[in-house]
């Protein structure tokens, strides 16, 4: 599959205000390949596919596909060139069928220019039995998993008869099998001629599957290098301009007293028995595949969701969170999975969202004090190397991984002594997570207790102490991180493991 | 009992609501039933009332109309339903007379030109005037208007109109209106408001400008009218009286329901002239 | 447990339901033949603007403007009755459908919050009747007119039966026509529609002109009512209508809604006007009794939805997605 | 380095300075349009008791109108508002005879709680803001038409109530000082107290707010008892004002109240806004208002002006920012 060029991007170049995403980027696509985009957040990858997908105008450069040039205005014209795309935040409209948003835009009309929604059904159906997927295709999408959401986003690109889809991030939000089965389906797109730009932070996903993988930085494309002969190391030192030495940085801390401890905790219909402890300087990883109720734990501990039964134990007192304000003037903090939906407002300022937690504090004679406010978010800017024009900026305008930074950022200031993570480095580039994992080292220097939620399996086994492993709504292995191989951990994720017999139970002798 | 049917165009506006206490009391002495509906401002409202008494088959419906156009083809229903209709407070247009069994109540037209004729005495046919308007397309509004206008036009034609402004009957617009006006006009000589509260707003305007000498008539004879008549904030007003509106729309109701004959087609009641000599004879009833 | 499904989903239809009983156990006029034709006359008029706010707020847009809108077609229609009904009510319907236009080019090309040009073209409108009409009523001469409205078929009121058509016609095409399907993509996702390939603009300009539309259609209707067209025809009517369709489950948010729920909520308003009226209830009070009905139903409304919602999420969600997975795996 | 490119091509001179302030606050400009016009058709327009004339007209609406930025903010909003103030209007003469700090102190409490009945309905109940106020607008004017019967309340011109609304403090009106005040008091509160950033992130995104321990409940409760509070000391002054009260009002003002904030430029989605673009949207309102009745325009006319430039001031706004984007 060597050969001609399917689409050549020439020069490409894109200014946001106050920021020049894309400068004079190339970026060639061959027939029938995967060509990965790595680069930091905000490096410009998003912005240089959605230029390809007509979403927005480039300030200048030449596309050309199958050796014409092309205008592309406006996504409509993307989508008749056969460019479809996978966006970052999933393009779907939740209230409509899965058979309607894969033909939105386009139904099938039968009599009366009405539209025909068992046609439109059944090609669903064919699609996405293609892919190998059995979703009801009369299913409204707000019904679906993001997993699955996913693949009717690829059967939507399918029915476009796209020579071209281009993926942005699409595993940010699946599990280990997930991506493998997605990865299968590259595969077979693949043997059909089907170009695709690869969008990820994971290297080993990128190394996996893609043919090419171009590095982009600070909007430049700073190399293309060929799937085969790339390396860790390589793309790192391409995409940050020097090498990281330790990616996973891990320090040994001494732990402390135990702050925080559940009993019995559970969740009708949703968890059950939940029992782990956390202490002073320690990482507490729990994992699990997607669906696997981690998320709804800690979700339930900081208040967010109710709970059934159980007991909480604060620094040894029972404790009953009923809110994330009790949590909160409890020293507790929570990065929610959901960055958008939970984790920012983003109409607002960095400031305003850094300062929110911390109002008590800032607060003199009952007014806050912007000069302390100002000074302590410009150091966290500083500090955690979030990249945005000023502090004024509304977070809606900066590159995920900077959106991350600044929800981390905002329970740094509470002095927590448990810090609850939750998918902390999806999406984020390498640098970021190793400024994250260093982060988080610094956390428990300070004896801080952190819970590490993550469903990527070698960051959770290199960063935590030990490891929680759910399945289905209950633990199903213990282990401590450094005696446990990576396939008990995935044996005990897909059920096959009883917890009895792993090395130790929740809660440690003292 | 006869049973008497009542469509009042809204109630929350302080001259209805005196009309209803009088309407109640007015029931009580004849000893009559009546239902009491509220359009609360809508034409399309007050026809469905309409429909809603002919269809509990009262015995006379008395109607004081939101808009005395569109109560048409209601009063033409009724009418052939049988229905015998006194038309209150608001006259309809002619072309509906045929449905009426009588018209009962104040001549709105006829308080403009009262008024116009109060002020071209005051100002001894001369001057500048400005109007404030009720709230537009409502009866009043529009017949104290041509009233005035007209009757001014023909005994006075030295008066002059220099603006007219709708202040929507709400005191607070018509304050602010006039407030406005006197830095404009600097020699207003007289003000007309389509009634006492609109004219005492005026007054209160002019008085905190430091301007006296003006001339400011109103109509209704409301309490705060009444007062400020006394006071001499107002020139005048003439009075109408809820009351006697309520009164007599239940009296001649009653009359055609006892199947008594009607003589006449326009029972109006009395809209005296008050002025600072006689404002003591009267007491405010809105 | 499966009840509360039903009830949650329905739910507006059992509101409606609790108080026809009450009021036929509390008013024994309600139930005759010229009452019920009265309260389809009394709700048809709002409730035919009530299926163009439906398709405008599941789009996610907003119009304040349609009572102007409203009074302007009525004014039109009778005022230019001495050119023929037809030319009058068909000039009635375009201008009033103009403004429509205009709404939707204001909110969709120079990006203006809609309900502040609602709000621009309310006055403005307000401000046309006005000096049209010379800021008095005016009444047409041709009967003929008055009998488009005034006259029943079946016993139902011809305005209830260009409502009900309405509702059959909006009903399929918010289902089966693209028309339709868009406005729930558009309120649901504009982002999505966007990148779709949908015309969000143009489309959403369809749907400002559909409101107006349906405003014009009532304006028509109301004025061939009563043969007469007032400058204050429709104060607040936008806030009953928008109330109206927000009580049948339609999100001011965008992405959801059905017009037989507006319908619903379409009745529910005027059949608890009614039967206030038929209780003989002082206007005072029915006020206070309405805005109470409204601020429970909402609650209700609030409480179920949610409860609805979080079934949905936790028990169906977790294990249909794996299954599912190993089936196509 | 993306940062640094970007100030690099910032040449910081005055005019760009001034040209920046012009197109982020589009509405400004077209308030200073908007008194150009006025002193070139009007001789008047610009002497100084026009100018009071013109604060004390858009105090009420001005007052009200800051509450009502809060309650926008946090991504709500207030139809009850005319009910609000016909209440405490009636309510506010009607208890005249209880002697003056009692009945200003009943008025308040009685806004207050029509403000906490809102709240308690939206921020606790999570009741669609919309409805809800629209039903208890509903209810409110019942209850001043219950109250007053229906009539005409009327006080006392001569009392020490009326201070409030007639009184003056040097050439200052009373009721100007009061919005000045409450224009300050009220900026320093919704940009420099915890109150202010809840409301800001409430309406930013409410779920984010609550999962960083805000009480959104309780911040929307507090917006809606303080519009309910402002709308009450709008009642006292123009019932002091007018010395009377008439039982339907406030019918309206709601929408007036709306629409100065609005048009001050606060996103009806939350999140975004200031008192002192709000302060300027009510002045823009009484301004032409004041405008028109000098130049004696036709009411209709009004209308349509009023409604053509409501829309160009917003898309003036935009256009500005807009155009500070490129
Ligand atoms: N609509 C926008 N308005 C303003 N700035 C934008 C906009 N979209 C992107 N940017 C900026 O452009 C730069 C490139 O962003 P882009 O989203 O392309 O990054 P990315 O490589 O996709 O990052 P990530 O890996 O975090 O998704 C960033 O600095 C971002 O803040
Ligand atoms: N935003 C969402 N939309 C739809 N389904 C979701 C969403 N978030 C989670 N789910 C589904 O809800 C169920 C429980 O998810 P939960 O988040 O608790 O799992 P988890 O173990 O935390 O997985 P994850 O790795 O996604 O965090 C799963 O079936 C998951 O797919
Ligand atoms: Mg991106
Ligand atoms: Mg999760």
């Amino acid at each position: 599959m060597v050969g001609e060029y399917i689409l050549e991007m020439k020069g490409i170049s894109k200014a946001f205000p106050g920021v020049q995403a894309l400068k004079r980027v190339d970026f060639n696509l061959q027939r029938g390949e995967v060509h990965a985009l790595v680069g930091e957040n905000g490096a410009g990858k998003s912005t240089l596919v959605k230029i390809l997908s007509g979403v927005y105008k480039k300030d200048e450069g030449d596309i050309v596909l199958n050796g014409k040039k092309v205008d592309i205005g406006t996504p409509q014209i993307a989508r008749e060139l056969g460019i479809a795309t996978i966006y970052q935040e999933l393009a779907m409209v939740p209230q409509l069928s899965v058979a309607e948003n894969i033909f939105l835009g386009r139904p099938i009309f039968g009599k009366f220019h009405f539209i025909n929604r068992t046609a439109m059904e059944e090609k669903a159906k064919v699609l996405l039995e293609s892919l190998g997927v059995s979703i009801q295709p009369s299913k409204l999408v707000e019904d679906l998993s993001i997993g699955q959401r996913q693949l009717v986003e690829i059967a939507k690109a399918l029915s476009l008869d796209a020579k071209i889809i281009v993926m942005d991030e699409p595993t940010s939000s699946l599990s280990q099998t997930e991506t493998e089965y997605l990865f299968k389906v590259i595969d077979r797109l693949k043997s059909n001629g089907i170009s695709i730009v690869y969008i990820s932070h994971r290297f080993e996903e990128i190394l996996n599957v893609a043919d090419q993988i171009s590095i982009i930085r600070d909007g430049n494309n700073v190399g293309t290098l060929s799937g085969k002969s790339a390396t860790h190391e390589k793309i790192i030192e391409l995409m940050v301009g020097r090498r990281i030495e330790e990616f996973y940085v891990k320090v040994n801390v001494e732990y402390g007293e135990p702050v925080f401890c559940v009993e019995n905790l559970w969740r009708k219909g949703v968890f059950y028995d939940i029992n782990f402890e956390v202490r002073e300087g320690e990482i507490l990883g729990i994992t699990g595949l997607v669906g696997a109720g981690k998320s709804e734990v800690v979700r339930s501990i900081f208040g967010l969701d109710p709970l059934d039964g159980g007991k909480v134990l604060f620094n040894n007192k029972e404790i009953f969170i009923k809110s994330p304000i009790n949590a909160r003037h409890l020293g507790i903090g929570f990065l929610p999975e959901t960055r958008k939906e939970e984790g920012l407002m983003l109409p607002l300022s960095v400031r305003r969202n850094i300062s929110i937690t911390i109002l008590d504090s800032l607060c003199k004679w009952g007014l806050i004090n912007s000069l302390n406010e100002v000074q302590l978010v410009e150091d966290y800017v500083k500090t955690l190397k979030i990249k945005t024009p000023t502090i004024e900026e509304i977070t809606v305008n900066l590159s995920g991984g900077n959106q991350q930074k600044v929800a981390i950022a905002k329970w740094l200031g509470i002095m927590p002594k448990l810090l609850i993570l939750d998918e902390p480095t999806k999406g984020i580039d390498v640098g970021a997570k190793s400024e994250i994992y260093a982060l988080i080292s610094e956390l428990v220097k300070n004896k801080v207790g952190v819970v590490l939620v993550s469903s990527d399996l070698d960051e959770v086994m290199a960063i935590s102490d030990r490891l929680i492993v759910m399945h289905e709504g209950v633990i199903t292995g213990y282990f401590k991180t450094k005696e446990v191989s990576k396939i008990n951990v995935l044996s005990a994720a897909t059920g096959f493991n009883n917890p009895q017999t792993t090395n130790f139970s929740g809660t440690v002798a003292r | 009992a006869p049973v008497i049917g009542l469509t009042m165009p809204g109630l929350n506006v302080p001259y209805f609501a005196s009309y209803i206490g009088a309407w109640d009391a007015a029931a009580k002495e004849y000893g009559v039933e009546t239902i009491v509906l509220d359009a609360q401002w809508d034409p399309a409202k007050q026809a469905s009332q309409m429909e809603d008494l002919i269809a509990s088959n009262v015995d006379v419906i008395v109607v004081v109309a939101t808009d005395t156009q569109a109560i048409i083809p209601s009063l033409e229903k009724a009418f052939n339903a049988g229905i015998p209709i006194v038309a209150s407070n608001a006259a309809p247009d002619e072309s509906a007379y045929k449905f009426l069994a009588c018209y009962a109540g104040p001549d709105d037209y006829q308080e403009g030109v009262i008024a116009a004729e109060m002020m071209a005495a005051a100002l001894e046919g001369k001057g500048d005037v400005v109007i404030l308007e009720g709230a537009p397309g409502t009866h009043p509004a529009v017949y104290r208007q041509k009233g005035f206008v007209e009757t001014i036009e023909k005994i006075a034609p030295e008066i002059k109109v220099l603006a007219s402004q709708p202040a929507n009957w709400q005191k607070a617009m018509a304050t602010s209106i006039m407030e406005n006006w006197v830095l404009k006009y600097p020699n207003i000589d007289g003000v007309f408001g389509h009634d006492d509260t609109l004219a005492v707003g005026a007054a209160d305007a002019a008085k905190a400008a430091g301007i006296t000498d003006i001339v400011i008539i109103g109509i209704g004879g409301s309490g705060e009218g009444l007062a400020a008549v006394k006071s001499g904030d107002l020139y005048g007003t003439n009075l109408q009286s809820p009351v006697e509106d309520a009164k007599l729309a239940m009296e001649k109701a009653v009359a055609i329901a006892n199947g008594e004959e009607i003589e006449d087609f326009f029972y109006y009641i009395p809209i005296p002239k008050v002025t600072m000599e006689n404002v003591d004879q009267f007491e405010p009833e809105w | 447990m499966n009840f509360l499904k039903l009830f949650a989903k329905h739910r507006v239809w059992f509101i409606l339901l609790g108080i026809l009983i009450v009021t036929i156990l509390m008013s024994p006029n309600f139930l005759t033949v010229r009452n019920i034709s009265n309260v389809l006359l009394q709700t048809s008029i709002n409730g035919i603007i009530a299926l163009g706010m439906t398709f405008l707020l599941i789009s996610g847009d907003f119009d304040l403007s349609v009572g102007s809108v409203m009074a302007l077609s009525a004014a039109l229609a009778i005022g230019l009755q001495s050119r023929g009904i037809l030319t009058a009510c068909i000039t009635a319907v375009v201008l009033g459908s103009a403004f429509g236009l205009l709404n939707g080019f204001l909110v969709t090309k120079a990006k203006i919050n809609a309900f502040i040009v609602t709000l621009g073209t309310m006055t403005m409108v307000r401000g046309i009747v006005l000096a049209y009409t010379n800021q008095r009523p005016i009444s047409g001469s041709n009967s003929s007119f008055l009998n488009l409205s005034g006259s029943s078929w079946l016993g139902i009121p011809i305005p209830a039966f260009i409502f009900f058509a309405g509702v059959i016609v909006s009903h399929i095409i918010l289902t089966y026509n693209s028309l339709g399907r868009n406005c729930f993509a558009i309120g649901g996702n504009r982002e999505a529609s966007i990148f779709s390939g949908i015309r969000v603009d143009r489309y959403r300009i369809i749907y400002f002109t559909i409101c107006s539309f349906t405003a014009s259609i009532a304006g028509i209707v109301l004025a061939s009512r009563l043969n007469t067209a007032s400058p204050v025809y429709g104060q607040d009517t936008a806030l009953m209508v928008v109330a109206a369709v927000l009580l049948g489950g339609t999100s001011l948010a965008g992405g959801s809604g059905s017009v037989i729920q507006t319908l619903a909520g379409v009745m529910i308003i005027g059949v608890l006007n009614n039967s206030l009226n038929l209780l003989n209830v002082f206007s005072y009070y029915q006020g206070l009794i309405i805005g109470i009905i409204l601020v429970v139903v909402t609650i209700l409304d609030s409480y179920y939805a949610k409860k609805r919602k979080f079934e949905a999420q936790i028990v169906t969600k977790r294990l249909e997605f794996k299954k599912e997975l190993n089936n196509g795996t | 380095m993306i940062q640094t490119t970007y100030q690099e091509t910032k040449k910081t001179t005055g005019l760009r300075i001034l040209m920046d302030i012009l197109k982020r606050h589009g509405i400004f400009v077209a308030l200073i349009a908007l008194f150009i016009v006025g002193s070139l058709i009007s001789d008047v327009f610009l002497s100084p008791r026009n100018i009071f004339n013109i604060l004390r007209q858009s105090s009420i609406v001005g007052i009200m109108a800051i509450g009502m930025t809060f309650v926008l903010i946090g991504g709500d909003i207030d139809l009850s508002v005319g009910s609000t103030l016909s209440l405490c209007m009636v309510l506010a003469i009607g208890l005249q005879q209880q002697g003056l700090a009692l009945s200003i102190l009943i008025v308040l409490i009685v806004g207050i709680l029509a403000g906490l009945l809102n709240g308690l309905l939206v921020g606790l109940f999570k009741a669609n803001a919309f409805i809800v106020t629209l039903g208890t607008m509903s209810i409110v004017q019942a209850i001043a038409l219950i109250y007053s019967k229906g009539y005409h309340m009327l006080g006392d011109p001569e009392s020490a109530f009326s201070i409030i609304g007639r009184g003056m403090i040097g050439p200052v009106p009373i009721p100007v000082i009061i919005f000045i005040a409450f224009s300050i008091v009220f900026h320093i509160i919704l940009n420099n107290s915890k109150f202010g950033y809840s409301v800001y992130a409430t309406g930013g995104n409410a779920k984010a707010a609550w999962a960083s321990g805000i009480h959104t409940g309780l911040t929307k409760l507090l917006a809606f008892a303080l519009t309910g509070f402002t709308a009450a000391v709008g009642a006292l002054v123009m019932s002091s004002r007018l010395a009377s009260a008439q039982p339907s009002a406030g019918q309206g003002y709601e929408l007036d109240v709306i629409a100065a904030v609005i048009l001050g430029g606060i996103s009806l989605l939350g999140g975004r806004g200031s008192i002192l673009r709000t302060v300027v949207g009510a002045l823009f309102f009484a301004v032409f208002s004041n405008l028109m009745i000098l130049l004696n325009v036709a009411y209709p006319f009004q209308l349509v002006i009023k409604g053509a430039i409501i829309i160009c001031a917003v898309w003036a706004d935009i256009i500005g920012r807009r155009a500070l984007q490129q």
